[in-house]
């Protein structure tokens, strides 16, 4: 396992761990038997994201990236984070080894799925936002095994 | 402490002086091929009939029953494959357990492709088989029981005396991967009818790469590497001397300091259990309380993730290892810890630390200071610990 | 001299120093499993990562195409029985040479008893396989051509850019045996339409027990050693760490001073073979007068046994190898110097002497010298002397 | 190959090398498949060995056997010679490598057939003795391939 000094960095000091008592729009994705679960908190005033923080379950790299991603939309309005994916996360961090690729996918969901809980509570629709999937086991099983 | 603390001698350990001293010369001067004619091939050849003695010594075996091979997985394949080709007119059945090694279990699974029938024994939560299902498990077509020595994750030791008994009733060869047990329980092949054991060197303070396979006389093999006459005309390819030298002098080492060892060993892994297990809450232990390995030290802890621990301790100076497989490339956690019947999450949360020589007291007692803050800390992170405290308001 | 003079390079290589240095750590402090998570474990694997770009680099391949084995036994067996299993349901024929190293026949003759059919092709009086005869072996059932590279016993370099052509035109997978080779002569798998290919560390100044395979990106082949996520999820066991950095150390060196070193290996070459068609008469060279690996001699000495040289040489302090298999059981001299049509008695007088980086021009001269009144003195105890004498007169 | 110091000693110094030219028997076994030809001269009187000689074409163990082989039989009657097993010859030597054992048997064979030379021409008949096998290729070989 080969981490960059921005993984670590982010593992060991991870920005915006916590919950929000009056959170907008919570999301919760991945599952035990992945070994990874995030769960996003976000507060959302005026389609600004004040606030965001999260729990995670999970690996270093499920940390590091839940801490990149919701540090990068804090402060953003609702259509940039939509626009955040999980490559700029991967970016941010400087990379991340092949088989934690989909940590970065997980905390790009987690964010869509606080969206999502924040859309249905307010009963508004976001454009281009998709319902988070049910259960995603089978999205991220046997990335590395290849032929 | 400024000093790497190394507790993880079950994945691999550092060579031993002994044997480092006893291996230079043939990765220098004494070069020779054992299979040559002259003068100073008769060195090589000397110093490997020598390290086959101290091999077949240690488990009361013949020279003549020992096979060296490049480590424990060459071993576990050429002892599985090599048994199921040379009987498989007899029968294509084989017995093995859930927690193998994927050694044998992956070439169990490639023999299951070849047509062979294998059944996986469950184990009950020690990780210990029932003698009564590999009993009623066995049937006319069985050929082949394999079963584990003892387990390199939770340290399980199996009834191996106990499972000869009845496959050698049977007329059923029975195999043992014994990587981790050497030099921890004493083996004897023929008291304990063992008809094939695997060996490698580099969990006993030898070289990596090194292992052997020993054959009862009369049971009959298939070769697996085949070129030259090397090792009694089964197994091709110029010898690794030095590696073998350094499996000869390890095993022997290991065997005639394992009753003492073996003491200090114990009283370190139970202070390390205790004190885990007293001092952090929602903690458990895993494989058998007294049936395990002197060196293993296996715990879950709930709500937490395994490589997360891990990361922590190593920022500390501490190298364990974990049930959780976020390293190897599958998603899925240990197969053994799961086959114990822990959930998914448990499974993820255990970490495992394995003693060696080198570990003292010490160590032992930083490792119970360092390790409660950072599962606090990562409890604090976790959203299954936040959902359980909610659930126990 | 005082001094042992070592002449049988194409059996052993000692490790050389530079070598020997980058081993050492990875025998010692540097022992972490490569698998493992925490820091120290990455230099492990750093150390891996660096040896596949060397091997890579030597042969123009890239790293996701080597795989570390035990040697080139190992890489030779895995080649061929792991493309015979992957396309099997394409065809079941084989096409090998019949002076092929036992690595490779004894494998081909395991596939047979196993229902593949296997085509040995001739070769000529200098051991080269004619393409013509190759072409018109393969069928629409042939999978698999397997041609070495350059022979072991007597040197001679087979046309394995040709081959390359006819077997990519023809879609059949093509591995070469290059153990003897590498180091010698440019390789260049791209280049030459090459598929796989086997090596092996301890012909170059690397350790025992070290080889790599080469599989090029797209060939199927079924895995031999089952077990751990290694080598790409390919190749099972932990890791001979330090194996395989001195072959990737040794593979790197070989191939960078290959073309200064073979010059002064030409020259000694030519000074012992000269030398000794010119002084000893009833001798003949085995093997192609050019087309030859720039260290390898072999001569039959008319009249006399291999093994009873190699014995008087020993005593002068000097070590060759012979065509004559007293040494490995069999009572048949070498394979392949009946491939070339030698008759048994000429096979079995035969002498192989291989150069390495070691040989001075002091060391060749002083064999020149003591040869020829040993062949002399062997000569008059035999009785095929005597009748041949006896029928001249 | 393990020779020990009296076989590297026959090797090296072998003793009753050559030919007798005016031989009461000479006989002749192996052949070049095998790699090895042994061919003993015998020079006999009043029914004892007065002389021995011998030619071989092969291995050290070849060499050593046909030396230790004439040596044990010099002086010795018949009858005496007929004794000598391939056995005793091993033995004289301190043993030999299992591998080299069919050398012994050769030197016993090749001293048999001189004697067998040596009754035909002189027309006597030999209690116990044998006539040579026609070729023994078949016999020595894969001693060592057990199983
Ligand atoms: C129980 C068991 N079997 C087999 C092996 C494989 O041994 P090696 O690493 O020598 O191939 C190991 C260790 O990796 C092991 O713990
Ligand atoms: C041509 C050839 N192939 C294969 C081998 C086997 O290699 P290793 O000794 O590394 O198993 C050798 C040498 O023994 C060889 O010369």
């Amino acid at each position: 396992m080969e981490y960059s000094e921005k993984v670590m960095d982010h593992f060991m000091h991870p920005r915006n761990v916590g919950e929000i008592e009056d959170a907008s729009g919570v999301g919760t994705v991945g599952n035990a038997k992945c070994g990874d679960i995030m769960k996003v908190y976000l507060k959302i005033e005026d389609g600004i994201i004040q606030d965001a923080k999260f729990k995670t379950f999970g690996c270093g790299a499920a940390v590091a990236t839940s801490s990149m991603a919701t540090e990068l939309i804090k402060g953003r309005t609702i259509e940039e984070a939509l626009k955040l994916t999980n490559k700029a996360v991967m970016e941010a961090l400087d990379g991340l080894p092949k088989v934690k690729v989909h940590c970065s996918v997980l905390a790009e969901e987690a964010l869509r799925a606080a969206l999502w809980d924040y859309a249905k509570t307010n009963n508004i629709k976001i454009e281009g936002l998709e319902p988070p999937k049910e259960d995603d086991d089978l999205d991220h099983h046997d990335l590395f095994d290849e032929e | 402490m400024d000093k790497k603390i190394y507790f993880d001698n079950a994945a691999t350990t550092k060579v031993r002086p002994e044997v480092y001293q006893e291996i230079l010369p043939y990765l220098d001067e004494m070069y020779a091929n054992p299979s040559s004619v002259y003068t100073i091939a008769r060195d090589s050849k000397k110093a490997i009939d020598k390290a086959r003695e101290q091999v077949a010594n240690a488990i009361n075996a013949t020279t003549r029953e020992i096979y060296f091979t490049s480590g424990g997985t060459e071993s576990d394949n050429w002892a599985i494959k090599g048994v199921a080709d040379a009987y498989k007119n007899k029968g294509k059945h084989i017995i093995t357990s859930s927690i193998e090694h994927h050694a044998v279990l992956h070439t169990c699974e490639y023999l299951e492709k070849q047509g062979f029938k294998v059944t996986y024994l469950p184990v009950d939560k020690y990780g210990l088989i029932n003698l009564e299902d590999l009993k009623s498990a066995i049937t006319d077509e069985t050929i082949l029981v394999s079963i584990m020595f003892a387990n390199n994750e939770i340290g399980t030791i199996e009834p191996i005396k106990e499972i000869g008994k009845i496959t050698r009733e049977k007329g059923i060869i029975f195999h043992t991967d014994a990587v981790q047990a050497i030099g921890h329980v004493p083996i004897d092949v023929k008291d304990m009818n063992i008809d094939l054991l695997s060996m490698s060197g580099h969990k006993i303070y030898g070289p990596k790469g090194t292992g052997a396979l020993y054959v009862r006389k009369g049971v009959r093999i298939t070769q697996f590497i085949h070129g030259g006459a090397q090792e009694f005309n089964r197994r091709g390819g110029t010898e690794n001397v030095c590696g073998i030298v350094g499996l000869g002098k390890a095993i022997e080492l290991a065997t005639s300091e394992m009753e003492e060892e073996n003491k200090r060993l114990l009283e370190l892994r139970q202070t390390i259990i205790d004190g885990i297990l007293n001092t952090v809450p929602y903690t458990h232990l895993n494989g058998h309380p007294e049936q395990r390995l002197s060196n293993n030290v296996n715990i879950t802890f709930d709500f937490i993730e395994g490589e997360s621990i891990l990361l922590m301790l190593d920022f500390k100076g501490i190298e364990a290892s974990s049930g959780s497989a976020c390293t190897s490339g599958s998603l899925d956690p240990s197969h053994v810890l799961l086959a114990l019947g822990l959930p998914h999450e448990k499974a993820h949360g255990s970490v495992r630390i394995t003693l060696g020589r080198y570990n003292t007291k010490e160590e032992a007692e930083f490792l119970l200071k360092e390790l409660p803050p950072i599962i606090e800390r990562l409890r604090n992170m976790s959203p299954l610990w936040e959902d359980f405290l909610k659930s126990n308001k």
